[in-house]
């Protein structure tokens, strides 16, 4: 249901030591923001391309379309930067005039909009390289080694194990929704979402009834153990 | 009635045209920020988050079956998150959920849920990041709940109508939370000329005020949401 | 009126889910898919609702192919209804009424012809006396009901069943094999996935056998239940009445 | 090991679950309890699970009177194990292993024991090689096993499975009821709630017939299920192995 979290298990490198990915992935991307260069960052993009096309095995073109995801922050984040105001057109590689001041695109703003953009795509390839390769599960075991609280480390598990179930009972109810034509107008449309949240919030509650039965018949004794 | 209706309606449809398309993801994403300003959104909001825990563990202290209770909730939310919300112009936005979240919840529940619902984010949607984490749950899951809370909680106690409290509190919500964004944006990356007061103008532009139509529509969702859950 | 040629479809983990699929109910009236768990049921109704694109072939709706705008996609709802195996996944209103009523507001009807419309389904569901419930209060019997009629209100022409006797005792069942029987007197095409071979036997005039995505064998169901070979390959099991034939042969 | 004496059970909001239950498993080894949809199969249950508690009347394990102290409560969990309908509400782990692992964790066993445990567990419902695999991958029935081998993993003498086979098909059914008699094999006491009557009829060697809270009938299945009438009342249908039996005593 979650393309990225099933790829986590059905990838190539799944069996390598999730300690070694983890520091690896986090290693690359702190080095690469310490030094701050743009060829290493490019390099750390193309390192982690391999790892996860050749490596893991993720076919690139669902890849290319997971990078894309974050795009459109990286988009929008990009237009103000490249926009400045200033009192002197020499600044300016194009500009417009403003009553006394001056706004357009910047040489300074260029190289600083490349700067980040490689930063941006080397940073988000390590997290990929990360999340692709290393199950939730694999990785809540490596939080647990870093002495995460342990409530955290619970309710971590728990909720992956809840999204799951949830989100399927969403899905679901969205469709049963759009097949009695939920969607068809913006009228519509506003109805259908709250009564789906509405929905949604008094199954949370329903299931946590049942849940309690389950786990008293468990002999739970007030922690969930890993 | 009826036209009143239609007449909010009209307006919103207007104001979701000059929306762009390209209106969710709004975390802040991986390498976006410096290592400096990672550091420091994490070290501010780590008090807020604590303070969440340590609230959390007095409850499951006593009743160790909440647990599941917290955990559904935060599953909740998430999947909250990923609803995505109609509009005219054939584009979708993701609610930010803050302000339901805080109405039902509380803030301090929010703000310790709020983090964990953003890492799941991170890991299981590629959306925001882990070095990010901490400005995004500054945003997020403190100060936009947090605003959210009071607000509604300071209309209610001016006798203001419930439906009016639930709308402010989840549009002020949704909107501070992007507001904050912007903010933390101007920061790292203020204007060669004008500076910071220069570069909160740009961001704020594209980042808030952009948000401005979703910010009412989640609002008026939120009221329609509330309502149904008073009724049964 | 649903036809379809060589329909295939991949899941986005690359995973195949139908293969060649060829599919007509346009001499039958009542349908019966039959498969194992996983096969591949409710993909293609999936498919046939226009809520997935295959991958490869196509889709004709009463002799047109399947267009997926939203208009196209509008007129499809129309025409088919869909009734989930799990009726907790399809009711979401708390209120019986509400719920049946959910799809005529959205076409903009009238109140008073949403009322009719309403009232007159669930009478025809025997649910009439249960109309202001809440639905948490139903039995599962009784919500599966309400779910069929929260998709017969709409007036299609063509119903897709997924299971839709799974998890019901034998009143329940009883009561779900009526309807569907008036609703195909009434004119209505129904297709019915299921694992109870039972009955489908009782009820379709055509079956399709599927299994891992393909179809393995059709025809009628006197004659396809007897292919002891093909039901096992399938992962099914045959129809008590059929084993009854059999054995009473043997004597 | 079970029995009760004149068990009644009140809801919060009134309704009669429960009314006179005698119940007694001692002199058998696969027991079911046949009832339609909503007939207070699953509330026995959780009475005899001491889950809830009975308005009036007794429920004694191995001769011991009921105690709900958190002690006495501890101590029936380990003789008694529960396997609830819907998987997904009883499997709170996304690991297999860590889910099967749960109840042995709670009662503070050693590392190596619980693995040894879990991994025998595993084998023996045939899901060792499946258990790398997160739970949201797994179909509906390798959820069932999953949460039958969490159950098992306690080495309970005494197992109450509600509804072991709904909503799985021919495949899914026969692999749980191989299960079972494994385990009765193993020395194990079971008690099976079901509406599906062939299950029972194949399975158990006494059969309880429930309606609306009371027990109507009880005995060897072979002659219980004979009873055209009393299956009628509780609303269910003579298996089919019954059925054939019949017809052919009518040749």
């Amino acid at each position: 249901m979650l393309i990225i979290d099933k790829y986590s298990y059905i990838n190539e490198l799944r069996k390598y030591s999730p300690m070694v990915k983890f520091y690896f992935a986090i290693g690359l991307m702190s080095f690469g923001m310490i030094m701050n260069h743009y060829i290493l960052y490019g390099i750390i993009f193309l390192v982690n391309f391999i790892l996860i096309t050749k490596g893991a095995k993720i076919p690139v073109n669902k890849y290319i379309k997971f990078l894309c995801i974050p795009f459109s922050f990286l988009f929008l984040g990009m237009i103000p930067l490249l926009l400045s105001f200033g009192k002197e057109t020499t600044q300016f590689i194009f500009s417009i005039n403003i009553k006394r001041m001056y706004f357009g695109i910047t040489k300074q703003g260029i190289q600083e909009a490349i700067l980040l953009l490689f930063r941006s795509l080397s940073c988000i390839s390590c997290t990929f390289f990360l999340i692709l390769t290393t199950p939730m599960n694999d990785l809540v075991r490596v939080f647990q080694k870093h002495r995460i609280p342990f409530l955290v480390i619970e309710l971590m598990v728990l909720m992956y194990r809840f999204i799951f179930i949830l989100l399927e009972e969403f899905h679901n109810l969205i469709i049963a929704q759009d097949l009695k034509l939920g969607y068809i107008n913006i009228k519509s449309s506003y109805r259908s979402v709250s009564i789906l949240v509405v929905c949604l919030f008094h199954r949370v509650m329903d299931r946590y009834q049942c849940l309690q039965y389950s786990l008293e018949a468990r002999g739970f004794n007030g922690k969930f153990y890993m | 009635m009826k036209r009143k209706k239609w007449v909010v309606f009209l307006l919103m449809g207007t104001l979701f045209m000059i929306t762009p398309r390209i209106t969710f993801a709004m975390h802040i994403m991986e390498g976006y920020l410096s290592p400096k300003w990672c550091l420091f959104w994490g070290i501010i909001a780590f008090p807020f988050v604590l303070k969440g825990m340590i609230n959390i563990k007095h409850i499951v202290k006593e009743q160790p079956k909440k647990k599941m209770l917290l955990a559904l909730v935060g599953a909740f939310v998430f999947v909250l998150s990923a609803l995505k919300l109609p509009s005219v112009t054939g584009s979708c936005s993701h609610p930010t959920g803050v302000g339901l979240g805080s109405i039902l919840f509380g803030p301090s529940v929010m703000s310790f849920l709020g983090v964990l619902v953003l890492l799941f984010q991170a890991i299981l949607l590629a959306h925001g990041g882990i070095t990010t984490l901490g400005a995004n749950t500054f945003s997020m899951a403190i100060v936009g709940p947090i605003v959210a809370y009071f607000a509604f909680h300071g209309m209610k106690k001016a006798n203001i109508k419930k439906d009016y409290c639930v709308f402010v509190a989840a549009a002020l919500g949704d909107l501070v939370t992007y507001m904050v964004t912007a903010t933390q944006l101007a920061l790292a990356y203020p204007d060669s000329s004008l500076g910071f007061w220069g570069a909160l103008g740009k961001f704020m532009s594209i980042f808030a005020i952009t948000q401005i139509p979703l910010a009412i529509v989640e609002g008026i969702i939120t009221v329609m949401v509330y309502n149904f859950l008073l009724e049964c | 009126m649903i036809k379809t040629q060589g329909v295939y479809y991949v899941y986005e983990d690359g995973t195949q889910a139908l293969k060649n699929i060829n599919l007509n109910i346009e001499r039958h009236s009542i349908v019966g898919i039959v498969g194992a768990n996983g096969c591949g049921k409710t993909t293609l109704f999936f498919n046939l609702m226009g809520l997935l694109k295959p991958s490869k072939g196509k889709i004709f709706i009463e002799n047109e192919e399947m267009k997926y705008n939203k208009k196209a996609l509008k007129n499809i709802r129309q025409k088919i209804g869909m009734v989930f195996q799990d009726p907790d996944k399809q009711i979401f209103y708390s209120r019986v009424y509400d719920d049946v009523a959910f799809g005529l507001r959205n076409l903009d009807m009238e109140q008073s012809e949403i009322q009719r419309r309403v009232e007159r389904t669930l009478e025809w569901v025997e649910m009439k006396e249960l109309q202001e419930k809440p639905v948490h209060f139903l039995s599962y019997g009784q919500k599966k009901r309400v779910a069929i009629a929260g998709v017969l209100a709409m007036g299609n022409d063509i119903l897709l069943l997924d299971e839709p006797t799974a998890g019901l005792d034998a009143v329940g069942t009883d009561k779900i094999i009526a309807i569907v029987q008036k609703l195909s007197e009434k004119g209505k095409k129904i297709l019915i996935s299921s694992h109870d071979m039972d009955l489908i036997y009782e009820l379709c005039d055509y079956v399709y056998v599927m299994f891992q995505g393909n179809f393995i064998g059709e025809g009628d169901p006197k004659k396809i239940f007897m292919q002891e070979n093909l039901i096992k390959k399938a992962m099914l099991r045959q129809p008590w009445v059929v084993k009854l034939k059999n054995r009473r042969a043997d004597l």
